[in-house]
């Protein structure tokens, strides 16, 4: 598709005035909470560019690149792809107009080899039947082109993350894109799969290949960014030359407003402590790893996604069982943990994921929060409908849940009061040690600080609080101490004392 | 860890029941009223099969195969017993026919279940020199060639002199209701239709007919139902006494008392419903001379002293009507 | 994956020598070539519904009209031929009427929305309802002899049955492996979510998928019918479970995506192979269900244990 | 002005109603249809005693029914339901009658047995995973061999008056069958709406994971069910031995399983878990029955019953799906 004499900087893709209302699983707006994720974003892309998209999370990134990708449709605003506005009802439609998306959760058939994965949706035909010889040899072929050098007859299951994120783009090369996106595509990459990648990002620069490239880590943009496009809390807030990179002036861009209004710190850790995690390890393969939460303290974990974050987190909860190490929970060794047995000794987790395993969707606002303490609100077994409502109808109250009715059923409402929902199940109950994961994910400013201010309070009530998050400013705005995550293990620990910088805290992520 | 242990457990616990099953195989078997194989030293050595649809739930159908064993056993041969494992499985009876000829039984006593569906393995049984000998239900006329002898009730007959001998009991005139087999079944039908040739021309109606499936709840059910539609009804008859307990439930909760039923069997629990004046009669059939015949001939053909050829095709085994007049010999006579 | 459909492959090749084993020790006459034919031709009803089964298994579905349809399209087919019809014109028709059930099916279950388990269940039950009207409850037979010919002829030695349940098997298996909508149920199975970001029809699949089972069952119902030169109005009742019970023992996943054709097979030929040497041994009645039930207890069993150590092993923590 | 738009709210607010009536009780409103058909055009059915019949042939379907919603609401189901039923019949018969045990002893003994299969069903399903589908159909033919083995394939009637007394002993115009199955009927409406229990069954069923980590204890629950419906199977064995008066082997079989599953189904409750209701298991066996009942009532022929019974279903199964498309 590269034609000679094309001077690179001519645009090809231009995205106007694009707003957003929060939607619901179908990508419906939910005009009526009237909450944009994005609004009146402006983006363009040039021929054979790497556009870096930075933001926090919640920002609207992934948001944009939904739209662009054909899988949501935009409230308002328009995309111009070569001049022509284009408008996608599908994914399929926008892949046709040459966009290829590397999602950041994998969109690859687990149960079928590579080949077939490959070429689902235009598999090539021999006079009625698949041509296998032909099809192998094609992708063993786009496989290399990709540097990665694994027989097309494996079955996708069998391979690492990494691996179906590079067949994707594999993928997408066989559609002849023009205009890739990468939604944090070195999330979970090992250091030298991270080079593999980046080598062949070059290679499809040099080809004329556009890539819309989503990060956090700044040292990945300098290496192979051309210019740098920021979103917070979904609007443009700046751009910027990677030429004229200025460290401060894009987490200025990023971070933007004054973090002590959003992080209110009220609360003094105590010296008791909670909890004691000693030589744990999260797997067979990763090191060994010891941490400690105090009364009233509140901990930030931080590090990437598939650092380990979450695994430690279920590790101490008992979601999730652990090859070895030992847990102490208010001196007393937890033996065989179960979320049965810890939410009776009265540990929290609020998971990272709702939908997935937070929420009952289908169930209404009062079941879900009652559900956890359910025994021990009803400890005859027998449900009172006036207590139930009784305690429900505090909850919403207490953290303001945006709702019709204590009977709404959650997939109703939006991504603020779900997680407002699912946080209301933990604390109804006070408990003694509450594990967030990612407490503030895709929920709208106003939400954040009421999640911020609630944290606060339940810390100075002496609940000790261990905090997974991927938002510097909510780390370093929260914490009282920060451990950072590395490849399943603690690469460092950062007392408030000693100051947290930014800078540290991504030290400690790449170790 | 602590998953995979209960998994260990819990595979173990059904590895024991398979074993413990097994090992009952051997052992109850020969408890159990039709044996399987178990070899006897004495006499020819010979072994006999005998293919039914099912003993379950049909005292009949167990006296037939219990007589044929207890004779062939008497005469030191080796008897086995092959179901079809329910009253419909036509195709089962099929493979397990062809099972038999492939062990090479010395000779099949069979009860087919359906008048076509064993012509096709009838032929090869002739083809393998094995020969068959038929009780309770025939073929389809015109395969003579295929069997030694039929030895039966004939069915259309016991259901015509069941509808005379209802016709006699309301004098003619009155309703009836007819509780059949299960849809699709040769005997049941021939029954049926007999009884309506029996009923002809006298003024007695059918003023209901409905399919029992040879299952008490389901004959239970649809008596309920047309009494709903119907209640003036003076008899009933059913194509078998395995669906009479239902009927007579059915009839007891409608709250009436003075319903004649007429049945098809004869067995000792029916001559015990008439006596306690429930079941009003029934067609008897006599499996335990079925069986007597079938075996004798069988081993007289086997051994020479019987020549096939010769042999009638059709031996009936005689029905006579049970009721409370003769008791007496129903006693006797009944299995 | 693949090693656990091979592990599975090997699991049941196993059972069935062991059985093999067992049986020929004890029987005299079971290894005779007559008797393992017989068993490949009375395990090729099963087989050929099978065929169809496994692909609704695989996108995630459930057939129970099978047996209905043995029925009603048998007796389509032999009630035509008692009145004169030429026999190619009484099995396509036969076949066209499962064919229009399975589509039928299909429709319910992807257009509708109504889970395959409950409508192919009722559809199952009309089917097999309409097949007692057609006959008035009774059964038909006696055919003409090119048709039974199918059912109980041999040919060089085999009967014509297991030819024409490999046809039916081979075609099924290169089917699956070898075309785009083949690829595409397997895919289907795995991640719907995928298949339709792609553009393909999901709908029309599923539709096919069902069709296609419709067709198999109602093949199977024909030869059934051939091989005993009768169709019997409730002939298909059996079937049902059995032939699901083989896919399963095959190794065709619940869970959707997995499983191959020839496994399935090889199911209805452990299930037919246990039942003749049940038979052959004289093994009461009563105690064949016993042990039919715990072998495919412990097979599946065994194949889910499998899979869940080797997806623990995958994961990456 | 002001009045017309009063008279739109107030209809609309009718109509929200209805729809959401329809929505929530789809059994019901198929029930009224079918039932007000019949009224008019079914000859002897609109007769306080053929209300009564329909009422006594429900009865025991509704204790099997309500058991097996306890399943499908785990999104499991239970295919050895009806073997198990002929199995504890003749447990119980067995004993009573030809062992001469105490009618008690004989309840207790099947029950227990019932109880048992259904614990190793769950335990098979729970712990080691295997489908519900497999494991059930499974120990429904292990479960069908035991019961011809342990009775010979032999019947056993004219059962003790005191153990027909059981479930025959009449209460006004009812008898006692009918009372237990409405006992039955409340006291599993209680343990679903009210009960802690039925709160972690519902949350279980629709979201297994997240009850998980919410700290419902997932195994108990997800064994229990099977326990139920195995107990239940039990008593529709005894009940439907008293009802015959006869304890046979082949009492209920595949044909019954698939039966009261059909009837959850068109009761609202979903294969995929969650969803289900006493009252919509209860209305989905009155259905089934009605439609049956005006068959024979009609005088339709015997071989077309299964036909049209099939017809009718199949329309409800429809009428039920789409609604839940639509509303």
């Amino acid at each position: 598709m590269e034609k000679e004499g094309q001077e690179l900087n001519e645009t090809i893709l231009k995205m106007q005035g694009i707003t957003k209302f929060i939607f619901d699983s179908e990508g419906i707006a939910l005009k009526n909470t009237n909450v944009k994720i994005l609004e009146n974003i402006n983006f363009d892309l040039r021929r054979g560019e790497v556009h870096v998209l930075v933001g926090e999370n919640g920002a609207g990134k992934s948001t944009l690149m939904k739209i662009l990708g054909g899988i949501i449709p935009p409230d308002e605003g328009e995309i111009i792809i070569d001049g022509a506005p284009a408008v996608f009802k599908s994914a399929k439609e926008s892949k046709a107009a040459g966009i290829g998306f590397i999602h950041q959760e994998l969109n690859l058939c687990q149960n079928i080899d590579i080949a077939h994965n490959m070429f689902l949706g235009n598999e090539i035909v021999k006079n009625g039947v698949l041509n296998m010889k032909e099809m192998y040899k094609r992708s063993r072929e786009l496989l290399m082109s990709v540097g990665f050098d694994v027989n097309p007859k494996t079955i996708v299951r069998n391979l690492s993350t990494a691996q179906q994120q590079l067949i994707e783009i594999a993928k997408a090369i066989s559609c002849n894109s023009s205009i890739f996106i990468m939604d944090e595509p070195t999330a979970s990459l090992s250091q030298n799969e991270i080079n593999i990648l980046f080598k062949l990002i070059k290679e499809m620069k040099s080809k004329g290949i556009s890539i819309i490239y989503i990060s956090h880590r700044f040292e990945e943009l300098l290496q192979i960014g051309d210019r740098i496009t920021v979103l917070r809390d979904g609007k443009n807030s700046g751009n910027m030359n990677v030429s004229e990179f200025n460290y401060d002036e894009l987490v200025n861009m990023m971070v933007g407003r004054t973090l002590g209004k959003m992080h209110v710190c009220t609360h003094v850790p105590q010296e008791t402590e909670i909890l004691r995690v000693e030589n744990l390890k999260i797997s067979k393969r990763t090191l060994p790893l010891s941490i400690t939460v105090k009364k009233g303290e509140i901990v930030g974990l931080g590090g990437l996604v598939g650092s380990g974050r979450t695994e430690l987190a279920q590790s101490i909860y008992g979601a999730r069982q652990f090859p070895s190490g030992d847990i102490f929970y208010m001196g007393s060794k937890i033996r065989k943990p179960s979320p049965r047995s810890s939410v009776q000794k009265g540990i929290a987790y609020l998971s990272e994921d709702r939908k997935l395993d937070g929420l009952v969707m289908e169930m209404d606002i009062c079941k879900n929060v009652t559900l956890t303490y359910l025994d021990r609100f009803f400890k005859k077994k027998i449900i009172f409908k006036s207590r139930e409502t009784g305690i429900a109808q505090k909850q919403i109250d207490d953290l303001h849940i945006m709702c019709r009715s204590m009977y709404q059923l959650v997939n109703t409402l939006s991504g603020g009061n779900q997680q407002k929902v699912v946080l209301a199940k933990w604390i109804s109950e006070m408990p003694v040690l509450l594990i967030l994961d990612e407490p503030t994910r895709g929920i709208d400013i106003n939400a954040k600080a009421e999640i911020y201010r609630l944290m606060d309070k339940l810390a100075s009530q002496g609940v000790a609080i261990l905090m997974i998050s991927s938002e510097m400013p909510e780390l370093i705005g929260m914490s009282d101490r920060i451990y950072v995550m590395c490849a399943g293990s603690i690469s460092d620990e950062i007392n408030k004392s000693e100051g947290f910088t930014q800078e540290r805290i991504l030290q400690g992520t790449l170790k | 860890m602590k998953r995979s242990g209960l998994k260990v457990l819990a595979l173990v616990t059904v590895m024991m029941l398979l074993s413990v099953v097994s090992f009952g195989c051997t052992s109850n078997t020969a408890a159990t009223t039709a044996a399987a194989t178990t070899k006897s030293t004495a006499g020819g050595g010979k072994t006999i099969a005998f293919s039914l649809k099912t003993i379950t739930n049909d005292d009949f159908q167990k006296a037939i195969a219990d007589s044929i064993q207890s004779a062939v056993e008497a005469s030191g041969n080796t008897f086995e017993l092959v179901t079809a494992g329910d009253q419909t499985n036509v195709a089962n009876q099929v493979k397990q026919l062809e099972d038999l000829i492939a062990k090479k039984v010395d000779a099949i006593i069979l009860s087919p279940m359906d008048a076509n569906a064993v012509i096709p393995v009838l032929k090869k049984a002739k083809e393998a020199k094995i020969p068959v000998i038929l009780v309770d239900q025939t073929i389809e006329a015109g395969n003579e060639d295929l069997y030694v002898t039929y030895i039966g009730t004939d069915n259309f007959n016991a259901g015509k002199e069941a509808g005379t001998k209802v016709a006699e009991w309301l004098s003619n005139a009155g309703n009836v209701m007819i509780v059949r087999g299960a849809n699709g079944s040769s005997a049941g039908d021939q029954r049926v239709d007999g009884f309506k040739a029996g009923i002809e021309g006298t003024g007695i109606k059918i003023i209901g007919e409905q399919a029992g499936d040879w299952k008490n709840d389901k004959a239970m059910q649809v008596t309920e139902n047309m009494l709903q539609s119907n209640s003036d009804v003076q008899a009933i008859f059913t194509a078998s006494e395995v669906m009479v307990d239902g009927i007579l439930q059915a009839l007891a909760g409608a709250g009436k008392t003075d319903v004649k039923i007429m049945a098809v069997d004869g067995s000792k629990k029916a001559v015990d419903l008439i006596e306690a004046g429930d079941l009003t009669g029934t067609m008897a059939q006599f499996p335990q001379i079925m069986g007597k015949t079938a075996v004798d001939t069988i081993l007289g053909v086997l051994d020479g002293s019987i020549d096939a050829s010769k042999v009638d095709k059709y031996i009936d085994s005689g029905t006579s009507a049970y009721s409370k007049d003769n008791l007496a010999d129903a006693k006797k006579t009944a299995f | 994956m693949e090693f656990i459909i091979k592990k599975k492959s090997i699991l049941l090749v196993g059972i069935a020598a062991i059985a093999l084993l067992i049986a020929g020790s004890f029987i005299p006459y079971f290894y005779s070539a007559n008797n393992l034919l017989n068993i490949i031709r009375q395990s090729s009803v099963v087989a050929i519904c099978a065929v169809g089964v496994t692909m609704v298994i695989i996108v995630l579905g459930i057939d129970l009209s099978v047996g209905g349809i043995i029925s009603f399209s048998a007796m389509v087919c032999g009630t035509l031929m008692k009145s004169g019809t030429n026999i190619f014109i009484c099995i396509l028709a036969g076949a066209a009427v499962g064919l229009a059930f399975g589509l039928f099916n299909g429709v319910m279950v992807a257009k509708l929305g109504v889970p395959p388990f409950i409508t192919t269940l009722v559809v199952g039950q009309v089917a097999a309802g309409l097949a007692l009207v057609l006959s008035n409850g009774g059964s038909i037979g006696g055919f003409p002899e090119s048709y039974v010919f199918l059912g109980n002829g041999s040919f060089l030695g085999m009967p014509v049955s297991n030819y024409i349940m490999f046809v039916f098997v081979a075609l099924g298996s290169l089917f699956m492996a070898k075309t785009k909508m083949g690829n595409r149920i397997y895919a289907l199975g795995g991640n719907e979510m995928v298949v339709k970001q792609e553009g393909i029809n999901t709908k029309k699949i599923k539709i096919i998928v069902y069709g296609i089972s419709g067709l198999c069952a109602a093949c199977g119902g024909i030869l059934l019918s051939a091989q005993l030169d009768t169709v019997h109005p409730i002939q298909g009742e059996p079937y049902l479970l059995d032939t699901n019970a083989a896919c399963v023992i095959g190794g065709v996943s619940l869970m959707g995506g997995e499983g191959k054709i020839y496994l399935a097979f090889v199911g209805a030929m452990v299930i037919g192979l246990v039942r003749n040497a049940l038979n052959m041994l004289g093994m009461h009645p009563f105690y064949q269900n016993v042990i039919i039930g715990a072998i495919i207890i412990i097979v599946v069993a065994v194949s889910v244990w499998n899979k869940n150590k080797n997806i623990k092993e995958s994961k990456t923590f | 002005m002001s009045v017309s738009t009063k008279t739109i709210n107030r209809t609309s607010s009718v109509n929200q109603f209805f729809r959401r009536f329809v929505k929530n009780n789809g059994a019901i409103v198929i029930f009224v249809i079918i039932f007000g058909f019949a009224l008019l055009f079914v000859k002897n059915f609109a007769s306080a005693q053929n209300m009564l019949i329909i009422i006594k042939q429900s009865a025991v379907p509704v204790i099997a029914c309500i058991g097996m919603t306890m399943v499908l609401m785990t999104g499991g189901i239970d295919l050895s339901f009806g073997y198990n039923i002929g199995f504890t019949s003749i447990v119980a018969g067995l004993l009573i009658k030809t062992m001469g045990a105490p009618v008690w002893l004989g309840i207790l003994a099947a029950l227990t047995a019932g109880a048992a299969i259904g614990l190793g069903n769950g335990i098979l399903v729970d712990k080691v995973n295997v489908p519900a589908f497999i494991t059930t159909l499974g120990t429904g033919y292990i479960v069908l061999g035991a019961a011809q083995i342990v009775s010979k394939g032999n019947t056993i009637n004219k059962l003790p008056k005191n153990f027909l007394a059981v479930g025959q002993t009449p209460v006004g115009v009812f008898n006692t069958t009918i009372l237990i199955a409405i006992a039955v009927a409340v006291i599993f409406y209680i343990i679903l709406q009210r009960s802690t229990y039925g709160r972690a069954l519902s949350a279980f069923g629709y979201n297994k994971r997240a009850s998980f980590v919410s700290g419902v204890a997932t195994s108990k629950i997800h064994i229990s069910v099977y326990v139920i419906s195995g107990f239940m199977a039990a008593m529709t064995g005894i009940l439907l031995t008293i009802r015959v008066n006869c304890a046979q082997p082949d009492l209920g079989g595949g044909d019954y399983t698939f039966q009261i599953i059909t009837a959850a189904i068109i009761g609202g409750a979903s294969l995929f878990g969650g969803k289900g209701t006493i009252v919509g298991s209860v209305f989905g066996v009155l259905i089934i029955k009605v439609i049956e009942n005006c068959i024979n009532l009609a005088g339709v022929q015997y071989f077309l019953f299964q036909a049209v019974l099939g017809i009718v279903i199949l329309f409800a199964i429809v009428f039920e799906s789409i609604k839940n498309k639509k509303l």
